[in-house]
C-alpha cells in the first residue's frame, strides 16, 4: 500500500525521482474535474504500485494537470483516492505525496497543509430548481439551502467568514436572509435531490462547473446569474511530512507559473469546462 | 357400561407418512371411568392419546368429546373452533412434564385460566393455590421448575391441567421418566384425581396402578385395540396371546 | 477400609470452607476490575501524546489537541438527543418487522412465507446506503416524498427488521416442540402460545445477537443524517472534525458518546439475560 | 363400543394419503416460487419506468438509464474481486477473535476474562469508521504503518469479530452441562471438549445470527475503500454513479451484486443448518 | 477383600456453598467387584460418584484410581495431568445418557479412542464396533441418537465408556431414565460386563440387579456411608433402622 516511504532520502522530490513515480490524491467523484475512466486499463509497464490507480484509469482536469506535474518531474503519475476528510485533515502519514483535487485554499486548510499557487479560479454559483420560479439571490429569502457538508459553500451560507477563510476581496455577495442550511453528503447529491422532486429545499450553491454540467445533463435547475464568491483551487501538500516538501512545493509552483504564462492551463481548461478558468477573476 | 360416553372415538385412522400408526379405532369412555392403555413401545398409544385432544391430526374418522364432535369433514374455522372446545374439555399430562421453565409454579398453574379461559387472576391465584395444595406442592408455589424434582414436576403439571377443571384427563405415562422412588408420589396424586370422579385415560406400565385405580384395561397392539376388559380379567385370563407376553415383559422388566 | 480418624469436620470448618469460595469469588471480580482499569489506562495513554523511551528506540504516542476536545465537546453532545431518538424508533420498527418477518416464516400460507422471505432476502441483499438512498431520492418520482427522518428510519428499520429476524428465528427454533403442545394442550390459541409461552424462551437465545443489533444501530443511526436534516453525534463529529482538521479528536468524542451508550445497553442486556435465565440455571 | 363397520383401510388407501400429503408440500413449495416470482416482477415495473393509469390518477414507475447500465456494468463488476477479498479475509479475521474473545469470557483467570470483555466492550463501543480511520491515519504516528488494505482488514476483522464473540457466547451457553461432563468423563482436555462436543452443537445457534455478520461484511467491506487504495463494489458504483449523475443506477447494479453474494451464502447457510440440525430433528 | 483395592477414597468431605454434602468417606473397592449404591434421593449417592472421577472438585480428602493418587495437596499442572488419567482409567455412564447428538452411534463410539488415545481410526471402529455388537446395537451404527429409544441411548453409552477399556465403570442411576420396558435391555448389558469381570460401581434403585449381581451393596444417608455389606445381609437384615425405611419404599413404590 501506500506511496512514499521506501527511499531513505529525506527529501520528498528527492524520494519521487528515485522511485520514479509520483503518487497524487484527487476525489473522482467529480466530472469533468476528476473521475473515473471506466473504459481504461491498467498499462503492463506501469511503475503504479497495483493498489493506486494509473493515468489510463483517471480523467479530467484535475488529472490532466496531475500529470502534467509527473512528467515536469520526469516520473510517471499515480492516483490515490482516499475520502475527501482524509485528504482535508492532513496527517497523510506519507501514504500519498500531494493533493491535485481542486481544493480551495483557506486559512484554516493552510493550518495543515501547505499549497502551491493556484492552477485555476472558480466562481461559486447559486443554482436553484427550475420549477420554484426564483430567479434572484433575493428570492431565496426564507428558503432552505443545500450545500455539500463540510464544503466552502455550507461555510459561505452560513455566515461562517473564518471557516471559509477567503480574502474580503473574493466574496462578491452576502447569503439571503433567513436561509435555511441542509448540507448533504456531497453538492451532487442536492442536484439530484432537485432531480428527483424532493422539495426539501429549493437551490444549491457549488462551483459554476459543477452547475454547469449539472444543466448539461438535463437537470431542472437553472444558474443564477454573477458569482457569490471565487475561489483559488491548488494543489496542497501535507505539513506533518516526515519527508520535506519544500523542493517539491517550488517546482510545482514554478511548473504552474510556466503553464499560466504558455497557455497550457488554459487549453485544458477549455478542453474540459468550455471556458477558461484559469484567470483570476479580480485580475 | 352405565353411563354417557364422554370420550368417543369412531373409525379413527392415523398415518405418519406411509406408517399407518392407528388402524380404524373404536372406543367410548364413559363418564367418571378409568382407563389405562398399555401396549409395547410403537403400538401406537401415545398417538391415540395425542388424536383426542388433537396435538395429532387423525387422518380419518371422527373424534367427540363430550358432545362436541370433530370429524374428517370439520373444516377451516369452524374446525378450528371445535379444536379449541375440546382441549377445553380435556387436559393432558405428558411424559416429559413440559412445564414452562420461564414462570414459577404458581404462575404455571394459573397461565391456563388466566390466559385461555380469561378468569380474575386473584380467582385463578386461589384455584390454583387449592390444586398445588392437593397435590401438596403449594409450599414450592415461588419455585422455578427448575429446582424441582421428577416427582414433584410431574404434580405441577398435574395440578396444571387441574386448574383448568376438564372433564377428561388424559396422561402419557406420567411416571415413566421418574426416579421409582419418586414415582409413588406421582401415582398417589393420580389416585386421588380419579377417587374424586375424574374420567382419565392413562397411558401406564404401572400394572399396581392399573389393578388398583383402572376400571377397564385396553391393550394395544401394532395399531389396533386387541384386548378390552377389567384389570382382573386382562391380567389374570388374558385372551390374546401378544397381551400375556407383554404382561410376561413388563412382570421381567420394572424393578 | 481404612478406619475414620477424623470426626465429621466441625460447622466451622463448613462455613471457612464456604468463606474461601466467596473470597475466591471476590477476588476474581476484583482483579478483572483491576484489569479493566489498566487497560483504561494504557488506551489513555496511548493518546496521551507521551515520548517513550524503550532502550535506542523512541516512542511518541498519539497526540490529541485536547484544546479542540473541550471546545467542541458541547457542540458534538448535543446530537445525542438525535442519535437516541433515531435509534429508538428505528430499532421500534425493526423488531416488529422482525417478529412479523419470523413469524412468516413458519406460517403455511405460501405468499406470507414468500414475502417474508423475499422482504429479508432482497434487504440483507442490499446495502443500507442504498436503501436510505432509494428511500429518500428515488421514492419521491414515485409521488412518494418522506421527509429525510421518515425515510432514514424506515429505511433502518427495515434493515436491521430482516437482519434480526433471522435472530429471532433461530431462537424460535431452539423452544422444543413439548412446550408448544403443552400450551396447546391448555387450549391456547397459537398466537397465545407464541406470545406467551414460546417468544419469552425463544428471546433467551435471541439476546446476545439482539443486543448487537442495538449497539450497531445507535452507530448506524448516523447514516440517516446523510439525507440533510438530522445532527446526530457522528454528523456533528465529522462536521466540526472537518471544519477544524481535528477529525481524530472529533470521532474519538463521538465515540465516547458512543461507549457510554454501549456501556448502558450492555448493562440492561446483562441483567435481561439474568431475568430470563432464571428458569435455567 | 359401534361395531366396526370398516376393515382395515386398504395398503392402497395408505399410500393415496401419503401421495396426497406429498402433493400438498410440493404444492406449497411451487406456491412458494410463484409468489417470489410475482414479488420479482413487481420489483422489476417499479424501476421501468412505465405509466399507470389509476382512476384519475396517473403514476409513472422509477425510470433507470439502462445505456448507463450497460455501459458501467462491467466497470462496477470488477471490484467484485476487491469485495470479496477483503470480505474473506475480514471475516476469517473476525472468527478467530471471536472464538478467542468467547472463549476468554469463560476463562477464570481475571486478564484474559478481562482483556476478552474489554475487547468487545471498547469495539461494539465505537463506530467502524473510527476504527478505520484509527488504523490507517492515527496508528502510523505511533510508528505503525499498514497499508489500506491491511488497516481495513485489521478493522473490520476487530469489529465484526467483537460482535460475533457475543454470538459465539450465546451458541456456547446453549450446549448443556451434560455434554461437556460426558467428554471430560471420556478424559478429553478442555480444549478437545470445547472443540469437539461443544462448539459444533453450539454452531448450531450461532449460523443464523452468524450468517447476518457473513451478509453484512460484504458491504461494510466498502468502508474500506475510504482509505484510498481499495476500488471495491461500492466505491467504483458511488464514484461512476456521482461522476455521471446515476448514482441510483449504480447503486442498483452494486446491489445487484450483493443480492448475488447474499443469495449464495444463504444457500450455503442453509446447508449448513440442515447439516448441523442432522441429530437434533 | 481378597484383591488389591483400585479405587480408594480417604477422608473425603464436599460442600456446595454451605452445604456440607458428603461427610468424611473413606471407601475402598477391590479389583473385580460390583459395588452397588443406594440411599434416598439427595443423600449424595451421585456426588460421590462424580467425586471419583473428578467431575465435582472434592473440597477435602484424597481420591486414588488404580494407583494415581490425587488429594487436596496435589497443585497446578501435576493435579491436572493426574485427573486426566483418573478419568482414562474409569468410565462413566449418565443417567441423562449425554450421547453426543451431533455424532452418529459409531462416531460416538471412536470419538473417546481416536481423540484421547489417539488410537487409528481403523482400529477404534473395529473395537467400537465389538462393542456396539455385545450391547447388540451394532445395526444402528449409523443412526443419529435422537433416532434411538432410552434404552439403545444407554447401551450406546455404556458401549462408549467400554471401548476406552477402562479399570472401573461408574454408572449413576443409568437406568431411571427408561421405560420399565426398556430397563431390562439395559441391565442386561450391565449384567454382562459385569460377569466379564469389570469393576463397577453403580447407583441404582434396581434391588433385583443389586440382589443377582453386586457383591457388596452401601447404603448412603445425609452424606455418610451408613451400612456396607453383602446384598442378602443388607436386604434380609439390615442393621440402620433408616435402611429399612429405605428398603420399604423402593419395594412400595416401583412398579
Ligand atoms: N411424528 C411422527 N412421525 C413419524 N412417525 C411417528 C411420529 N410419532 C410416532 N411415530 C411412529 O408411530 C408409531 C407409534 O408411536 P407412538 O409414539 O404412538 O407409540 P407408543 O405406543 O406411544 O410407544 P412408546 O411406548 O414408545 O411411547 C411408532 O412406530 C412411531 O415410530
Ligand atoms: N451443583 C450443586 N450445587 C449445589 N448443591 C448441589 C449440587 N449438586 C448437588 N447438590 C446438592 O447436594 C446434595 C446431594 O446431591 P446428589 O445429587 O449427590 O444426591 P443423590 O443421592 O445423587 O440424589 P438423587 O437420587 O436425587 O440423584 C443434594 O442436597 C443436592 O441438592
Ligand atoms: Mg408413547
Ligand atoms: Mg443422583
Amino acid at each position: 500500500g501506500g506511496g512514499g516511504g521506501g527511499a531513505a532520502a529525506s527529501d520528498l522530490l528527492g524520494a519521487i525521482q528515485e522511485r520514479g513515480y509520483i503518487l497524487v490524491s484527487t476525489d473522482p467523484n467529480y466530472a469533468p474535474q476528476s473521475f473515473l475512466n471506466t473504459d481504461g486499463s491498467r498499462p503492463s509497464d506501469t511503475k503504479c504500485p497495483s493498489d493506486a490507480l494509473t493515468t489510463a484509469e483517471m480523467q479530467g482536469f484535475d488529472v490532466d494537470v496531475a500529470i502534467a506535474i509527473g512528467d515536469s518531474l520526469g516520473v510517471e503519475t499515480c492516483f490515490a483516492t482516499p475520502s475527501w476528510d482524509a485528504i482535508t485533515a492532513g496527517s497523510w502519514a506519507d501514504k500519498w505525496d500531494v493533493s491535485v483535487g481542486s481544493m480551495t485554499i483557506t486559512t484554516t486548510r493552510q493550518q495543515v497543509l501547505d499549497f502551491s499557487v493556484p492552477y485555476y479560479y472558480t466562481p461559486a454559483v447559486m443554482a436553484v430548481a427550475a420549477s420554484s420560479g426564483i430567479d434572484s439571490l433575493d428570492g431565496l429569502a426564507g428558503q432552505s439551502v443545500c450545500a455539500g457538508a463540510a464544503t466552502t459553500y455550507e461555510a459561505w451560507l452560513n455566515n461562517d467568514m473564518e471557516g471559509l477563510g477567503l480574502p474580503e476581496s473574493s466574496i462578491y455577495a452576502s447569503v439571503p436572509e433567513g436561509v435555511t442550511v441542509v448540507p448533504l453528503e456531497t453538492d451532487q447529491e442536492c442536484a439530484q435531490a432537485i432531480a428527483a422532486g424532493r422539495t426539501d429545499f429549493v437551490a444549491y450553491v457549488t462551483s459554476e462547473t459543477v452547475v454547469n454540467a449539472n444543466i448539461a445533463e438535463g437537470m431542472p435547475v437553472i444558474k443564477l446569474d454573477g458569482a457569490v464568491y471565487s475561489e483559488d483551487l491548488a494543489a496542497a501538500f501535507d505539513k506533518s511530512s516526515t519527508l520535506d516538501t519544500a523542493s517539491l512545493r517550488a517546482k510545482v509552483d514554478e511548473l504552474f507559473k510556466a503553464m499560466h504564462e504558455d497557455g497550457r492551463l488554459s487549453e485544458l481548461s477549455l478542453k474540459w469546462f468550455e471556458v477558461d478558468l484559469t484567470v483570476a477573476p479580480n485580475q | 357400561m352405565t353411563s354417557l360416553p364422554i370420550v368417543k372415538i369412531t373409525d379413527l385412522d392415523k398415518y405418519f407418512g406411509r406408517l399407518h400408526v392407528l388402524k380404524n379405532i373404536n372406543l367410548e369412555v364413559p363418564e367418571r371411568q378409568v382407563v389405562c392403555l398399555i401396549g409395547r413401545s410403537g403400538s401406537g398409544k401415545s398417538t391415540l392419546l395425542r388424536c383426542i385432544n388433537f396435538l395429532e391430526e387423525p387422518s380419518r374418522g371422527a373424534v367427540e368429546v363430550d358432545g362436541i364432535k370433530v370429524n374428517t369433514e370439520t373444516k377451516g374455522r369452524e374446525r378450528h373452533q371445535l379444536i379449541h372446545d375440546v382441549r377445553l374439555k380435556t387436559g393432558m399430562v405428558f411424559q416429559e412434564f413440559n412445564l414452562f421453565p420461564h414462570m414459577t409454579v404458581l404462575e404455571n398453574v394459573i397461565e391456563g385460566p388466566v390466559t385461555v379461559k380469561g378468569i380474575d387472576r386473584k380467582q385463578a391465584i386461589e384455584l390454583a393455590e387449592q390444586n398445588l395444595d392437593s397435590v401438596g406442592l403449594l409450599f414450592k408455589k415461588d419455585e422455578y421448575p427448575l429446582r424441582l424434582s421428577g416427582g414433584q414436576k410431574q404434580r405441577v403439571a398435574i395440578a396444571r391441567a387441574l386448574t383448568m377443571q376438564p372433564r377428561v384427563m388424559l396422561f402419557d405415562e406420567p411416571t415413566s421418566a421418574l426416579d421409582p422412588e419418586l414415582i409413588g408420589e406421582v401415582l398417589n396424586v393420580m389416585k386421588k384425581v380419579a377417587y374424586e370422579g375424574m374420567t382419565m385415560i392413562v397411558v401406564t406400565h404401572e400394572m399396581g396402578f392399573a389393578r388398583e385405580v383402572a376400571d377397564r384395561v385396553i391393550v394395544m397392539s401394532e395399531g389396533k385395540l386387541i384386548e378390552d376388559g377389567e384389570p382382573e380379567k386382562i391380567f389374570n385370563s388374558p385372551q390374546d396371546p401378544r397381551t400375556e407376553s407383554l404382561l410376561i415383559r413388563y412382570k421381567s422388566g420394572g424393578g | 477400609m481404612t478406619s475414620a480418624t477424623q470426626q465429621e469436620a466441625s460447622p466451622s470448618h463448613a462455613e471457612l470452607l464456604y468463606q474461601a469460595q466467596l473470597r475466591k469469588e471476590r477476588l476474581f471480580r476484583a482483579h478483572v476490575g483491576v484489569s479493566w482499569v489498566i487497560l483504561l489506562l494504557i488506551l489513555i495513554f496511548l493518546f496521551s501524546g507521551q515520548k517513550i523511551q524503550i532502550g535506542q528506540l523512541e516512542y511518541q504516542t498519539i497526540q490529541l489537541d485536547s484544546e479542540f476536545i473541550l471546545k467542541n465537546l458541547i457542540f458534538i453532545a448535543g446530537g445525542l438527543g438525535q442519535t437516541l431518538l433515531i435509534s429508538i424508533l428505528s430499532i421500534s420498527v425493526a423488531v416488529t418487522l422482525a417478529l412479523l418477518a419470523a413469524l412468516g416464516r413458519l406460517s403455511n400460507f405460501p405468499p406470507i412465507y414468500a414475502i417474508s422471505a423475499f422482504y429479508v432476502s432482497l434487504i440483507r441483499g442490499t446495502p443500507l446506503y442504498l436503501q436510505i438512498f432509494f428511500f429518500f431520492l428515488a421514492l419521491p418520482q414515485l409521488g412518494i416524498n418522506l421527509s429525510g427522518v421518515v425515510a432514514g428510519v424506515t429505511a433502518l428499520g427495515l434493515n436491521y427488521g430482516a437482519y434480526m429476524s433471522e435472530t429471532f428465528r433461530a431462537g424460535l427454533s431452539s423452544v422444543g416442540k413439548g412446550q408448544r403442545e403443552a400450551a396447546l394442550a391448555l387450549g391456547m390459541t397459537s398466537s397465545q402460545t407464541m406470545r406467551r409461552i414460546v417468544l419469552p424462551q425463544a428471546l433467551r437465545f435471541a439476546i446476545p445477537p439482539m443486543g448487537n443489533d442495538f449497539i450497531s444501530m445507535t452507530k448506524d443511526s448516523a447514516l440517516v443524517s446523510a439525507t440533510g436534516f438530522v445532527h446526530e453525534l457522528m454528523w456533528r463529529a465529522v462536521k466540526v472534525g472537518r471544519a477544524q482538521f481535528n477529525n481524530l479528536e472529533a470521532l474519538i468524542i463521538a465515540a465516547m458518546f458512543y461507549w457510554a451508550l454501549t456501556l448502558i445497553l450492555t448493562y440492561f442486556q446483562s441483567k435481561l439475560e439474568t431475568r430470563l435465565a432464571k428458569g435455567d440455571r
